[in-house]
């Protein structure tokens, strides 16, 4: 089982194998010898040249189906990372190159209560588009895009999931 | 008044804490539940329970006409608000009486006289208890700058009716106090629906220290000591500890006493809070009197081994207080977590949604007042409060360490919460040292943490996790991805016979 | 002397328990596990972890050259026994001190002259601490009827090296003794190994109170109050408390002084306790010295406030005790229940296998030991014990009507267990009355709950689980009953690539 | 939705009906609605006419596999029964009469540490024919028939699990 490892914009190749009763974790060139084992849903206990660690392993949302991303709780802290098929990683980042501008999505399940922008206004990066409720708090959501406006995908009032796309920004041709 | 059958007007945390003291003394509990909450715990724990309504509170927690009929089916004679809701609201606390039930905290005359910030200013200063300087009295915004200037820069501006830090600005020079008042005015009028602001001096680093009050029928009050609340963000309580780590004996009984020439100048039956401001030199300056039970009461419970929610109801029931002042205890030293769906991570965003693992921590001492289950959903309806966690040590630094050591067990998955941010600040100095102040966080301690030594403890997990999720596809192409069942689902299959 | 990393030679709660303290202390733990409990949550918890072997006790976790081995793999330089296991073993804590590794316990001498029950009752009378009238010579059968006959029956047979009920008899009448003696004889040799028994005058309804001690390396010892443990079962402890309800302070006094007396005469280092007969005139007699820390711990840490490990660990550092016997606080009351893998309807059968659900209680004053966690396996190879629950109220009424809430919020699943038994003990009338006495379980208070009024709820629920079950069974044939995935299975097929 | 509910000896006819968004259950032939609701896997609340229960369902082992045999935690206690399909009762009636004599089975995992009595031998009701060893404590068991040993399935030393056969015992034909 390969898969590459995606920490923000660096890739790893990572390689879990099994073999005559024995489990490997290939890391960074190196191989390790590891017990490892799932206690309960999402819970792994691994043991490592003595070491005994914890984790609880929490499947996160990831931009598209192929890459897999995931929040680790250890006694330590929390981790974040992703994982891709590395038969499937070319697809991935073709994808992310195809996407020219962005889409602002919800980061959270809440009510929509203000609308700051309209069709055609132009935008900076960084700039409130929208003002969200949820749990007594309002949130801004700003743009990590710069170009403009062309679709309101939400009116005001309107109670979204988490990843509902909210506003289109698309960045002026390079 | 009669206390056999208690309707909880209140939801989460508040809830449990309440039905759980019921239980202890026999006393049958309902519950009151919005759409949103058919499957929350305090439904799921309390005797009776009865939906008042549609998710928004304002629809039903908030609906006084909807807790009367629940009281008048389901036969309780008397009503715990918790906090927030109607605890605070005078003319709920009028209509309970009016029909004959119990309320279960102070008299509406209270809650009124203290529900004006203003109001309860006057009320202070004529009880001879220290005030923060400042003008409650109504004026031009014109006179307001020249009395301001009189008092001093910088100074506060606070919503007369207002809380929750809504409304709040603080004010460094003459020349921004114009528009700043005119922006607080608006914050005031959107928030409480009317915009009385009033002026206090800034006190420069100040420490929120609260008094723990309570009186009863037969015109008694003592304090239950203080607590520090110190710990703050965008004037939110975070953390919370008993006693202070700045308070001398002799600044508490000033402080105590201080506290009950409110109390008695209202006559005031029941728990109740009296919050003041101190600075460096141990000066304090009365600020308000909450008149319900604080979300922090446990570490004053911690301290003093009393189980504040059964005082309250034997006040209701009309008996005396079960103590003197001299017999209230004070042992050793208790602090409190917050625990909130928020993202630390991304400027404490809410994070509303399903949990998916819940491990609470236990051991000597350690105390989680929690609302939740694994598998309960978080609405986005409500506060994002799911637990409060508090620990009690003989000293401030083992009561640290225990939340400290609490803290590494709690683990929640499927939404993101402040956990591993609480760890961060029982590891940091400043709030060690026990030098707290309300500005404590407003300079960012908290850094995302990188990537640590254990990262591949955590990705061995997750290579395990897509081998067996390929595996299971293969197998049971019918089968969810985290291969457990999803009750809720479940249900809607049910539905659909 | 060093202790940087502890080594835990024990498993279940007391090893959690022991990770927890040292966890707030920022020492690292080591854990070791036999293969049947490589899931084990005391594995999980610990820094380190090492196997020692397969699953009886007497092939892993009383193997004192396995235990010696992981200290030198891990560099651990200390060892904490727990009780049971290698506890008051004196050969093994010789042995840790000769491998220069600090045994977390007693010098070996107090161990080996404490581990037979007549030297330690020729100690306690040389100290001057009373003993039940007895005969600890050794003499023939013969003679010992004749001695028998003048302490006057009913007398009680021991075994010298016994523990736990074993080779224990009560003799009425002198033609009985014989052949009681030759029995009791018989169990103590297939027991213990050994076959001396000794003769106690048999005490009346008798009251098991204990002395909880703590001496230090500097000759400094106090005592941290009473426990009273009566509430037994075939002479094991069922529920425990602190204080004990028999207990005038004068009494507590003269019983922590003559406990003291004993462990000054062994040069008594580190926790112990001092078990005691009581009878109804509060006469207090000398029965053992217990060179661990005990089960039953918690109760004596809620009245004090104190962390007995933390105290363990200071005095094996060879720092003085923290405290004189003035300052040892005793504040309210606390009580302990002692929760068992085993079915008080099936006449206390044991009750392995899999915890399919776990819920444990919370709150105010509410503490859970324990050592499994949802969806653990309790092996079949040791102690039923699956956790500890204690509370603390200022009063022992409040502590016993805070436990009984406690036990119905406990909700254990898969495994039978002894809940619903100890709640019935709490509404039981003589125990309320701490009208305490170690033969109180011997008529059978305890009955089979019949059918009750809430039974159609149970039905509906099976009802509406077998419909899905009908449902889940026609839409995917591959799944799994209970609809979790089941850990093992997974593994199992991940072994199987 | 029905079910033969047993009791002891005692037999009930049970029903959960679900109509036009209504949840009914039929009891002792009067109908009482319901909101039922799964919570957790096996852990149920249930509202009815005001009250609130929790119910955690423990399904336990049956004498064979039409009967389901369930254990129920409630905050008042806990209650034992089981259920069988009408359609399947009579099968089960009649297994259950065909058999005679019976199989003493280990109520738990454990060791067997002594055989008490050999092929032949005579034993009354209530007699220990076995001792098992589990948790650090022995345990006898008792055979429920009295007869004669006709099969002992198991050696001293034998590791067995909840439900293994260990002896069988013939009641005498009547």
């Amino acid at each position: 089982m390969k898969r590459n490892l995606l920490l923000g914009k660096e890739s790893h190749e990572v390689e879990l194998l099994h073999q005559d009763g024995v489990t490997t974790l290939v890391w960074e060139g190196e191989s390790h010898s590891i017990d490892i084992l799932e206690l309960e849903p999402n819970c792994y206990s691994i043991l490592l040249g003595g070491r005994s660690v914890e984790v609880r392993l929490d499947p996160a949302k990831a931009p598209d189906s192929d890459t897999h991303a995931y929040r680790a709780l250890l006694y330590d802290g929390a981790y974040e990372f992703a994982l891709v098929d590395p038969r499937r990683a070319l697809l991935v980042g073709a994808a992310a190159a195809g996407a020219g501008g962005g889409i602002l999505s919800s980061p959270m399940p809440g009510k929509v209560v203000k609308l700051l922008v309209q069709p055609g206004d132009s935008v900076q990066e960084g700039q409130t588009l929208l003002v969200m409720e949820a749990m007594k708090m309002q949130n801004e959501l700003k743009t990590t895009t710069a170009g403009t406006v062309t679709i309101i995908h939400v009116q005001v009032g309107a109670t979204v999931e988490t990843g509902t796309p909210l506003i289109t920004v698309v960045a002026p041709e390079p | 008044m009669s206390v056999t059958k208690i309707l909880i007007a209140n939801r989460g945390e508040i809830a449990i804490r309440v039905i759980r003291t019921c239980r202890e003394m026999g006393i049958p509990t309902v519950a009151v539940y919005s759409e949103a909450d058919r499957g929350a715990l305090h439904v799921r724990m309390a005797d009776e329970a009865y939906c008042i309504g549609p998710a928004p509170a304002r629809e039903s927690y908030l609906v006084l006409e909807k807790i009367l009929d629940v009281c008048r089916r389901s036969g309780a004679d008397a009503v715990h608000p918790g906090y927030g809701f109607l605890s605070e609201n005078a003319v709920a606390a009028r209509a309970f009486e009016a029909a004959g039930i119990t309320f279960i905290g102070p008299r509406p005359e209270s809650i009124m006289s203290m529900g004006s910030k203003t109001a309860a200013r006057v009320v202070a200063i004529a009880a001879g208890c220290p005030v923060v300087p400042g003008i409650q009295e109504t004026m031009s915004d014109e006179d307001l700058l020249v009395a301001s200037q009189k008092i001093g820069f910088p100074v506060m501006l606070k919503a007369a009716m207002g809380g929750g830090g809504k409304g709040m600005r603080l004010v460094h020079k003459p020349e921004e106090f114009t528009s700043a008042l005119a922006r607080a005015r608006g914050e005031a009028l959107s928030s409480f629906g009317d915009d009385s602001v009033y002026v206090e001096k800034a006190i420069v680093q100040p420490r929120h220290i609260e008094i723990q009050i309570f009186g009863d029928t037969h015109g008694n009050h003592v304090y239950l000591h203080e607590r520090e609340c110190s710990v703050q963000r965008r004037h939110q309580k975070v953390i919370e500890e008993a006693p202070s780590p700045h308070v001398t004996p002799e600044m508490r009984k000033a402080m105590g006493e201080a506290a009950l020439k409110v109390a008695k100048a209202v006559d005031y039956v029941g728990a109740g809070t009296v919050e003041f401001l101190a600075d460096a030199e141990r000066n304090f300056y009365f600020l308000e009197l909450n008149t319900r039970l604080q979300v922090e009461h446990p570490v004053t419970e911690w301290i003093t081994g009393l189980d504040l929610v059964k005082w309250q109801i034997l006040v209701a029931r009309g008996e005396r207080l079960p103590m003197t002042q001299e017999e209230i205890p004070l042992n050793g030293w208790a602090m409190e977590c917050r625990i909130y769906a928020e993202d630390p991570d991304k400027n404490f965003m809410p994070s509303p949604g399903k949990i998916t693992f819940l491990r609470t921590p236990s051991g000597r001492n350690v105390r989680d007042d929690s609302g939740v289950y694994e598998g309960a959903e978080v609405p986005m309806f409500y506060d994002p409060m799911i637990s409060k966690l508090s620990t009690w040590g003989p000293t401030r630094m083992e009561a640290i360490e225990r939340m400290r050591a609490a803290l590494g067990e709690y683990q929640i998955g499927g939404i993101r919460h402040n956990i591993t941010f609480h760890k961060a600040l029982m590891e940091h100095e400043p709030f060690r040292e026990g030098a707290l102040h309300t500005g404590l966080l407003d300079k960012p301690f908290w850094k995302k943490r990188g990537q640590g030594p254990d990262l591949k403890f955590a990705v061995a997990c997750a290579l395990l996790h897509e081998l067996e999720t390929e595996q299971r596809r293969a197998a049971q192409p019918a089968g969810n991805d985290d291969g457990k069942p999803d009750a809720w689902k479940h249900w809607g299959r049910f539905n659909r016979i």
